[in-house]
Parts: structure tokens; C-alpha cells; sequence
């Protein structure tokens, strides 16, 4: 059958359901009126999207970690503490990469051999491994909502157990969870089991559970230019709104550049807002998710603090609902407990400081928000037009065409065509485009901007200069100098 | 010397399960600039994708990267089966976030040459550093 | 003779100078001529004022710390230490409290405890017991200029030895280092006092050697209202002027708010611009320092980094020439030399991400510059009138009157009656205007600001307001919540 | 005990070269608060100016502060000068950033008990601490 952003039939839904909970022993602990009647005696200030959308409301920006460890009492000892030490207004269960690629052999052989030394060895928590209970023990064990964090192609199996295991958030789709996150895997399949994902929330919705998705903004976290980002984020919205999915919370890597990365978080609400409503689903909620740098961190820790920090500001002034925390750590390595709680606190310090400081939005803030919005338009409609008003459809085949193209993916289904670069104030531009559906006024607003750094830089832009962005952050800096 | 150094192949890749790509495509630029022939086997190889490349190349080195934390395991037993292969003597180097959190440099690298690698490299090592290294390791020592 | 502001005459500036240099010992190796000689020699990198006037060509902000040690030796591996592990631009020699209360007797026991426990029992450098060699062995040990810094009501003797010592930058002034740093000095001793720095300096300049002189912008470092630290910094830019100074560094410390705090530093160059023209100093080179945050700061260090990157940011939006750096030990107490480098490693992350970012003139930020001309010239012109058109004078009888006033400064010289308040947005507005001699119109947009903040937290603005402020930054916000 | 209160009369002063005012302005103000007699000798006080304070008021206790860092030094001797003055059991409390640089507290806190402090705080003590320690010391625990 061919792909369609349709609602998945239920029965068909059930059939697949089978295959999923049969690929591995503890799906077999799944029992979806159980898990129902489980979650709808989870509280309120334990549920993800009543949290959100109150600090929506409120105007305030709510802080949220990346954490995962191996074994189960470890993780709940490293939530506690992120909750209690750190202030974490909300947590995360990080996924192991074994788990992310269903290798759920090898992340059983992850778990004993942690078990043996003594120290995780597995780079996030294989939930599908411990299992439901194990999971309810996790979500129960703190005092604020917790949500699935990991890069899955295929979540199907995952999503069923952490689901029934009580959490009330989970991150991905079939876009974002593929193209950065996996070398081989057809968008076509992935989108797919996605679908599953978001149907299987939409069936808790229709239960009257309400829990969070959120499409997995930064991609490559490597120099994406938001109308990149955002165009995946909507089309995701608009696959996991037809399948039900209530509570939306839309995602964007910070760049660096204040006036591009405010203009990023409120342009995807406004145009969220937009394509959901022209495409009907008018009851879903919408909030934001700012991520600090997601690219290469500096090694120094001061430092380190330093770009958490402007992350921290960055999301208060553009009042994104939440910001995912990076660490002092970042550049060496998963953090302890201490070093991802220090991470929390420096954010909370800078949000609790600008929380009624909002940007103004100013003549070039307003510019920038235009520019970003025709960008993503024209990649959207452009999507469209080739999924014959099929976004899923139009999706596949744009990725094929390179229509839209996400820069430093590992997936071949990917066109990596794009080169982006810093413009003089450091906003992410793009140096060649691919084949991005862009008019020439847009290029032309890119090409002006690369060419001023150009000049400012006495260089011509090139894949050097690409390089030089990519470590800039990382060396103490934004815009990349030359050698 | 621009010559020499051509001759000189790598297998270049990112290991188990790991998709950070961004290093892998920085490392295959600079190493191709530097004048290397670079068979770049991209992320989420495995290791028998490694020794493949290299015999099917035959290559002078292996160049293994791994960010994600899971080097440890993934890394284990590559020399063993570069000898079953009849390649035991290949160089193997070894770069990235090699292991889960944030470990003093010096067990880490202890622990990678004991499995068998001739070079460890830390956290956030730039190429130029491998590319000195390839070159002195081959014995290009005087002419860079 | 009246206190007035006129150029020294030299002959008078000579008959002092004997008294000055035969307070203490080390008076006596302080020769003019060879002062001269030996600063004429001293490198362009080394002098404060040549990088000072290139940074703000370049529209950079350079990172200074604080930090001085009670001995010789020790203080230069601190110094050097903050050049090459923290990068810091610009270096400072921060002078103990007893020096900078002419106590060079405790100063001496405090010398040799420390020489005999191992430690600094000082919390600063005492110059004048080291004397001129030892000064200039500390400057000629690193490679970026270095300023005397400290808080001395008298600092001539301590001018005369750190200026013949080879430092090329000096903190303070007749006001800002009394009415903060003092509890019994007159502030008419201590303007004529700092005429004779000044006279000082102004012969160097003559001489040829450009010697950088700053005002303390900070004052008591607790909710100073922009409009009370700008009329400081002006009449010092004044006097100083008046006495040859050709190079001044005005200085802000930050409030919290963005808006405020930019249109602060902005403002402050365009007020001293227009002051100092109308009196006649057309050949004065006016830049700017911004201070983090001075006041109360969170005992937790990863919060303490929040605080000292949002001061850094704020810097560099405002484009400050430079920016003092705080350190994650600053409510602990001084601190060790990692922990210093610490605070310039993340604060010069955060400068160089956002060198190339100057916030844009927004509406609201031209009408706080407006408001803190239209406060500030209230007062200037205020003094101005109190004195007969002498600033000197107008400033010893407006501090009487309290026409100018200094919140929580501890000497009876100051008035004493202002009460600051954070505004909603965490702007410092003032709950109790004392005698300031503001309009209606002024008063009413701090009385409106305030009671919208009043509505918001359900209170009437109160003392009790106040405290909550101060301990806000602290306890991790910016204004301060009811219990 | 309002009343009872009212009759305890503390010494209040910031000592030394130290000029930090703001913590003693809310001392001040916290303490009058409690319904504490609070004599304010303000900040730069001398040990002398705390004794003769403290005989002058027939003082219940003496509240130091030094922020500064050279609390070490300022504060030696200042129980001797009050057993000279023959009120040598007059309660003493100090607290502030007392000695210089970030220390460990239990060994601050020790160096000042033995020169004579009956109490000691580290920094950022809330001015609350100090009233529910003087309502104890004095005898009022169950009344707060
Ligand atoms: C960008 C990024 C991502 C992107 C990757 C996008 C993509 N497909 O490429 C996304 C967001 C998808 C991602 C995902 C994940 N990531 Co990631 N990621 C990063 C990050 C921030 C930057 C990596 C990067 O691109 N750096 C820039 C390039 C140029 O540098 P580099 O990769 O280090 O490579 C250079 C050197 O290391 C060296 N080098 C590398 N290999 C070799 C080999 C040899 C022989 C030599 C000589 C040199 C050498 O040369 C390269 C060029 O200079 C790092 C942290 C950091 N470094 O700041 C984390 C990091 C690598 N990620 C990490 C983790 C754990 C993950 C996830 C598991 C998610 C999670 N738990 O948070 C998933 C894993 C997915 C998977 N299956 O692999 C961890 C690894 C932890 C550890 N080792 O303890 C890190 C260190 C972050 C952290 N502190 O937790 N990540
Ligand atoms: C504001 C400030 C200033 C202002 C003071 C303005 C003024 N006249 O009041 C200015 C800028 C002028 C200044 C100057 C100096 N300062 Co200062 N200053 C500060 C700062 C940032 C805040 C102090 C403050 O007002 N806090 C808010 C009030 C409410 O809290 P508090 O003072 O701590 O008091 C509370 C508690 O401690 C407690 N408490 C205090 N005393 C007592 C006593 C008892 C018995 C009890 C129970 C409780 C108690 O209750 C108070 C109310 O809650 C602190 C660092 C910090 N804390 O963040 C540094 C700090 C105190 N200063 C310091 C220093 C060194 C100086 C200088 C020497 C300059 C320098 N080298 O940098 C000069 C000294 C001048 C002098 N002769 O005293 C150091 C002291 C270092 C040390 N002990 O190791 C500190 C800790 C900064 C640092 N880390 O270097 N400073």
C-alpha cells in the first residue's frame, strides 16, 4: 500500500501490533487496557503535557535534562538526583544507541557487562530490556514528568513498552529519527512505523491519556539552518496530528545567532499553528522546545558553562515552553550526575533571571522570522506539490529530490547536498543549496550575507570555511575564523 | 614525498552502532587534502566491514572512530580478526569519545592498545594530529 | 581654599607631593623624572590605554578580572596564570583593604603572617609596602597591561609608587572610592585627594605617557540605579579631564535587565560625550567597562557561571570596551587562581559567540536611554546649580542635600534615603526617591513600573521588597519573590 | 515574650577595615524585626568600638560581621578585651565570608570558636538563623 498521511485503520494496527510485541520477550508484558487504566491513575503533576502547556501559560521556560544509564536502580538514583540537586522541571529516560537500532541482544550483553564492572556501559537506559514494570518503577520514582528520549528508526516496540511502563512524553518521528540517526533505513519505512508510534498515542488520547510527542528538533544538531528543522518538525506534527496525537511540542537546535534563533522558536509555533490549521487539526496544543548547541562543545568546562549558558538566555528571551540542558561534560563524554545537574542549575539560574524579559521583537527579528517562514513555505509546498497534497507522500519523494536535504546526515536516503555557513553575525546561512526549492530573492539574502563574511574575512566561502564553523563553538568561538 | 604519500590507503570509518557522521566527513576531507587515498566505509560499520575494505584495498591502516560510548565493546576483538584475515599487521588507530563518560585519558588509551590498536586518540584530537602521525609511523618523519 | 574644579597648580601639586611621599617609607623611591623615563619605555602592548582605544576601533569587549595576593612572587604566578590559562585581555592588580585605608602598619603584619602561614591573609596587594621595584616586577612579568585596582579615599601615596611602578591604568575617584569604601571621610577631602591622582596622571599625559584612569562604576554594587552610578562617573570624568586625564573608562555595574543595562552602557558614553564637550575636553577618549553582576551572588558555582555568562552577554550586546569578570567563588570569598581563570574562560565564550551581535536600537531600548539622560541630567544639572556652575562643589553640596544619593553606601557623607526596587522586568527602579531632584514625569514612570510589579507578586512595594531584591540573585532569580 | 525580647540587647557592627553595609543594613532591620534592641555601630568598627558599645547598652550579646576576608585578623583578641572590660561571658557571634578565599567551614568555624566566638556562621547566613539561635542561647527556644 502506498504511503498516505492517513489515519491508521485500528485493526490493522492490531495486526501489526503482534509482530511488534513478538520481536522481543518483554513485549509480551504489554496490555494495553491495563497500561490504559495504569496511566489514567498517573497525577497530574506527573503527566508531560499538563506541565507544558501551564508553563505556556505562565510565559515560563521549564528546564529538561538528556540522562540514561544501564541499570535500573542507577537510573533512578541519577533522576532523582537531576530532579532534587539539579531542580529538573522535567525529566528524561535517554535510550541506549543498542536499543535505537534494535539490537536488543547486545544491549542485554550491555547490561551484564555494566552489571560486572560496575559502571554503565551502555550509553542510555534499554528500556525495551527491563521491561514495563521496570519502567513504572523508573516514572514513579520522581516527582515530575518523564519523557522517552532516544533516535529510533524504529520506536514501534519501544514506544509500546515505555508507554505501559507509565511515561507520559516521548521524542522522535519518522524524519527526524531516521535521517540523523540511521544509515540505511528507508524514510519510507520509518515513516511508517512512526505512524504506529503516533497512532498508538493517539489511541491514549482517544482513552482520554494525553501524552506529549515531540518530533527530535536539532537533526545533525551540526549547523541546520531552521527552515530545515522546521520543515521536518511540521511535517511531522501534521503525520502524528492525523493519527490522533493531541499535545505537540516542536523543536529547534540553537545556531547562536540571538535574532535567527528567536526568530526560529517563534516562527515554528506561528507556522505550526498554520499548517495544522489549514490541514484541520485545530485541537492540537502547541509549545516549543529550545535545544542548547547541539553541535561540537568546547572540552573546557568554564567554557562549556559558558554556551550553556547563552542557551539558557537564548530560550528565556525567545520563551521557548522548554530547554533541553547540555553539560560541562559535553565535549568529553556521557556526564555524571554532578556535572548534568551543574548543567540544569547554570540554566535555571539564566531562565529564573530573563523569565520576563522576552525579546522585543524588533525590524530585524521580524525580518528574519519572514525569511525563515518563506524558506520553510517554499520547502513545504514544494513537499506537497510532489506528494499530490501528500505530506508523507510528497516527503519521501522530496528527500529522493533533494527538495529538502538535512547537511551532515549519516542516511543515504538523504541527498547531503546542502553546505551551510555562518553569516558575519554568526546566523546559519546556506553556502550552496542543494536543491532547495528557493527563489533567487532568498538565495540572494543568503549569498549577500555570506559574501559580507566573505569580505569581512578577506576569503571566499568554501568547505574551509564549513569546517572552520563546524569547530568555532567548539574553540571558543561562533563564526569560524580562517586559519 | 607528495608521491610516497599517496601510496599510502586508509580504511576510514565509524564503528558499531554510531552515527556521528560530522567527524567522520571532516576526517575524510582533511586526510584526502593531506594527500592520503581514504576509503571512507562511513558510520555504523561493522568490523568485519572494516576488514573487508582493508583487504579489498589493501590498505596501509585502519582509521577507527567512535563518539557515541560504546567503543569499548564495539572495538573489541578488531585485531583479532585482522589476523585471522592475514592482516595482522595492518595499522589500527583509534579516535573519538571512546568510552562511556568522562575517564582519565590515560587507562583509556592503556586499554585500546592492549586490544590491539598502535594509536588512541582523545576527545576532540584534530586531524592533523592522525595525519602526523600516519606520516611518521610510515617514516615520512623528515620530509613534513 | 574652596573646593573647586580647577587644574592643580604644579607648584602647590609639589608642596603635597612632599607630604604624600614621606608618609610611608617607600615614598621616599619615587622619582618623577625616572618614573617617566621608565614608563616611556614600557611597550604599546603593555599600555592599557592603546588597547583600550583598539578594542573599541574594533568593537570588541576585552575580559578583565579581579585578583591580588598579599606577596610579590605570588601574585605574579597569579597573574600570569589569569593571562595565560583564563585569557584574560587586560590585568589587574587588586590592592588590599588596609592599604586602601592608609593602614600600612596591618598591612605589614598582614604581609608577614602570610609570608609565615603560607597563605594570603590579605585579601589584596599591598603596593605601597612592596614598593616601586616590586610593582614593576609584577608588570613587566605578563604580557597584557595591567591596572591598579582598589577603593582608597586617599590613594595618592599608592598613585605615586604604582604609577612610578609602571602600571598604566588606575581605578577610582574622589567620589566612587569614598562614598562606597568609606564611613568618616569627607567627601571634600577626598575629591581634593583624587585631584592630586588625577594631577598626576595629567602630568604623565604631559609627558607623553597616556596612564588610562577609571571611575568605579559599580559604586555599592546593589541595585544602583544607572541614572545615580552615570552622575558619579561624569563628574569624575569631569575632574579628571580638568586635571589632563586624557584617557577615562566609565563604568556600569550590571542591573539584570537587558534593556536597562544596554541602554546604561550606551548612554553613559553619550552623556560623558556631551559633558565633557560642553566643559570643554574635546581630547579625551572616552570607553566603556561593564561589571558583572556586584552584587549578592549564589554560593552554588554552576549558578554562579549563569550569572557571570549573562553578564558577559550582556556586555557584548551593549559593546562594552570591557567587561570585569566575577568569579564562581565570589560569594565564597576570594578566589584561588583556577577558579578565576574559570569565570574569564566562560565569560570570553560568551564574548567572542557574541561579538558580532550588538542588540539593535529597539523602541524600548531608546526610551530607557532617554530616561537615564533625562534622570541623570536632572542631577548633574542640579549639582551644576548647587555649585554655581563648579561640579566640585555642586557634588560636596548636593551629597549634603542629598540631590545625589548612593543606596546602602556606608559613609554619613551620603544621604542615604534612596530605595531601589526591581521593576517586573527586573529593571532597578527607585521605591523612594529621597531628595532626588527628578520631575513628576520621571517619577512616574518608576512609581508606575513598580506597582505593576506590586500587582503582579499581590503586594504593596515595601522595605521588605528591597531585602527580597537584594537576595535574589542569590537565592537564583533576578526579582525578588514574597516569602 | 514579646516582652522578654525587647530586654535582650545585641551589639551589631561590622569590624575591621571592612566597609560591606548591606548585610549589616538587614541585620539591623531583620533583627528590630524579631523585637530585638539592636545597637547599630555600622561598618569600619574597631574591637574597642564593639566593647564600649556592648558596656555602654549593658549589651546581652555582640553580632561581628566581616565580609572582607581579614576577619582572621580583625577579630583576635576581642574576647580578652571584653574580659578586661569584666564582661567577659557576654555572648559573641561572628559570621560573614570570615577568612580569605573559599575554606573548609568546619575549620573556620573551629579557629574563630577558639579565639572566643560563642557561634560562628558561613557565608550567606540568613539573618533567621541568628534569631532562632539567640532566642535559644538566651532561653526562649519553645516560645519560636
Ligand atoms: C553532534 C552530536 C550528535 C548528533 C550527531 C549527528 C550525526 N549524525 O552526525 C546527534 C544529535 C544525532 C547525536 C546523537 C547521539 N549522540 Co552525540 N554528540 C554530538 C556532539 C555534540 C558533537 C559531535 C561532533 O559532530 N563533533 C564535531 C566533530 C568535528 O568532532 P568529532 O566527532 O569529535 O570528531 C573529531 C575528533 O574526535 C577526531 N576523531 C574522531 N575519530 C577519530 C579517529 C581517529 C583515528 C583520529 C586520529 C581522530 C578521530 O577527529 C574528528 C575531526 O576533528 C558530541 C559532543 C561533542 N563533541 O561536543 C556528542 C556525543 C558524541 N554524543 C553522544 C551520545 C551519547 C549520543 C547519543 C547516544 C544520544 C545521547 N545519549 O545523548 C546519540 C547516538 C546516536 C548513535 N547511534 O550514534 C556522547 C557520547 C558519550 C560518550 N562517549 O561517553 C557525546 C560525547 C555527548 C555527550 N557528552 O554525552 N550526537
Ligand atoms: C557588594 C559587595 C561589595 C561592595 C560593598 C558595598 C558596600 N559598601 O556595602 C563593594 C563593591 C564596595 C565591595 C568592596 C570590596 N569587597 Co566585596 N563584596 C560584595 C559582595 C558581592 C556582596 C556583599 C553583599 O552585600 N551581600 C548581600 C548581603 C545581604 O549579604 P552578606 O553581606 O553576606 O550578609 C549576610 C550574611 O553574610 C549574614 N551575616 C553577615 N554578618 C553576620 C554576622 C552574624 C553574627 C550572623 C549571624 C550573620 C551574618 O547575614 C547578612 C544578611 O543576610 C560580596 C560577595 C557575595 N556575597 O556575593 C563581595 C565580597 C564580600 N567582597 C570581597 C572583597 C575582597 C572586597 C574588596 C576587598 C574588593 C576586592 N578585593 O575585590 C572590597 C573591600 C572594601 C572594604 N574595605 O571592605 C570578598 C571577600 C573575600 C573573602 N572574604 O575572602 C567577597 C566575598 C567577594 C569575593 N569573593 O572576593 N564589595
Amino acid at each position: 500500500m502506498q504511503l498516505s498521511n492517513k489515519k491508521l485503520d485500528w485493526d490493522q494496527f492490531l495486526q501489526i501490533r503482534q509482530e511488534v510485541l513478538n520481536s522481543w520477550p518483554t513485549g509480551q508484558e504489554v496490555d494495553l487496557e491495563e497500561a490504559v487504566a495504569y496511566q489514567s491513575r498517573i497525577p497530574a503533576y506527573r503527566r508531560f503535557a499538563e506541565k507544558l502547556e501551564q508553563a505556556k501559560k505562565e510565559g515560563i521556560t521549564l528546564a529538561q535534562p538528556r540522562a540514561g544509564v544501564a541499570l535500573v536502580h542507577e537510573h533512578i538514583e541519577l533522576l532523582r538526583y537531576l530532579q532534587d540537586e539539579g531542580g529538573a522541571d522535567l525529566l528524561p529516560t535517554t535510550i541506549d544507541s543498542y536499543t535505537r537500532q534494535n539490537r536488543y541482544q547486545e544491549a542485554q550483553s550491555g547490561i551484564e557487562e555494566s552489571r560486572s564492572v560496575g559502571r554503565s556501559m551502555l550509553n542510555g537506559f534499554p528500556a525495551v530490556n527491563h521491561g514495563v514494570a521496570a519502567c513504572r518503577e523508573v516514572v514513579e520514582s520522581v516527582k515530575v514528568p518523564v519523557q522517552v528520549r532516544h533516535g529510533t528508526p524504529d520506536a514501534r516496540l519501544l514506544t509500546e513498552i515505555t508507554l505501559a511502563g507509565g511515561f507520559t512524553a516521548y521524542e522522535g518521528g519518522g524524519i527526524s529519527y531516521n535521517i540523523p540517526y540511521a544509515k540505511d533505513v528507508p524514510l519510507e519505512r520509518s515513516i511508517r512505523d512512526w505512524q504506529y508510534v503516533d497512532r498508538l498515542v493517539g489511541y491514549y488520547e482517544e482513552r482520554g491519556i494525553s501524552i506529549n510527542r515531540e518530533p527530535f528538533g536539532p537533526l545533525t544538531g551540526t549547523l541546520v539552518p531552521p527552515c530545515i528543522s522546521h520543515s521536518v518538525a511540521i511535517i511531522e506534527a501534521l503525520l502524528a496530528a492525523e493519527q490522533g496525537v493531541k499535545s505537540l511540542t516542536l523543536g529547534y537546535g540553537q545556531c547562536g545567532n540571538l535574532t535567527q534563533d528567536v526568530a526560529a522558536v517563534r516562527s515554528l509555533e506561528e507556522l505550526a499553528e498554520e499548517y495544522l490549521g489549514r490541514f484541520g487539526y485545530h485541537d492540537v496544543v502547541i509549545t516549543t522546545v529550545f535545544h542548547q548547541w547541539m553541535g561540537g562543545f568546547p572540552q573546557d568546562e568554564s567554557k562549556a558553562f559558558g554556551v550553556i549558558s547563552w542557551g539558557a538566555a537564548t530560550a528565556a528571551m525567545a520563551k521557548a515552553t522548554k530547554v533541553i540542558v547540555k553539560t560541562p561534560h559535553e565535549a568529553m563524554g556521557i556526564p555524571t550526575k554532578e556535572a548534568n545537574a551543574a548543567g540544569i542549575r547554570a540554566t535555571k539560574q539564566v531562565l529564573n533571571m530573563l523569565k520576563d524579559q522576552p525579546l522585543v521583537e524588533f525590524k530585524e527579528l521580524q525580518s528574519e522570522k519572514e525569511l525563515i517562514k518563506a524558506e520553510t513555505r517554499a520547502i513545504l509546498e514544494k513537499l506537497l506539490e510532489f506528494g499530490d497534497g501528500d505530506i508523507a507522500l510528497g516527503t519521501v519523494r522530496g528527500f529522493q529530490a533533494g527538495i529538502i536535504d538535512v547537511p551532515f546526515a549519516p542516511s543515504r536516503y538523504n541527498a547531503g547536498r546542502l553546505l551551510p555557513a555562518r553569516d558575519y553575525q554568526g546566523a546559519v546561512r546556506l553556502l550552496d543549496f542543494g536543491n532547495l526549492p528557493f527563489g533567487e530573492e532568498i538565495k540572494e539574502v543568503h549569498r549577500e550575507k555570506i559574501k559580507q563574511r566573505g569580505k569581512a574575512e578577506g576569503r571566499d566561502p568554501s568547505f574551509q570555511m564549513v569546517i572552520d564553523d563546524i569547530y568555532a563553538i567548539g574553540k571558543g568561538m561562533l563564526v569560524g575564523k580562517p586559519r | 614525498m607528495e608521491e610516497e604519500k599517496k601510496q599510502l590507503t586508509l580504511v576510514l570509518g565509524v564503528i558499531g552502532a554510531d552515527v556521528h557522521a560530522v567527524g567522520n566527513r571532516i576526517l575524510e576531507y582533511a586526510l584526502t587534502e593531506a594527500g592520503f587515498k581514504v576509503v571512507n566505509i562511513g558510520v555504523m560499520a561493522s568490523q568485519e566491514e572494516f576488514i573487508n575494505a582493508a583487504l579489498e584495498t589493501d590498505a596501509d591502516a585502519i582509521l577507527v572512530s567512535s563518539l557515541y560510548g560504546h567503543g569499548e565493546i564495539d572495538c573489541r576483538g578488531l585485531r583479532e580478526k585482522a589476523i585471522e584475515a592475514g592482516i595482522g599487521n595492518i595499522k589500527m588507530y583509534v579516535g573519538g569519545n571512546l568510552v562511556v563518560g568522562k575517564q582519565d585519558w590515560a587507562e583509556v588509551e592503556k586499554k585500546f592498545l592492549a586490544m590491539g590498536f598502535d594509536r588512541a586518540y582523545p576527545p576532540g584530537t584534530m586531524p592533523q594530529q592522525a595525519i602526523d602521525d600516519l606520516l611518521r609511523d610510515f617514516g615520512f618523519t623528515q620530509k613534513c
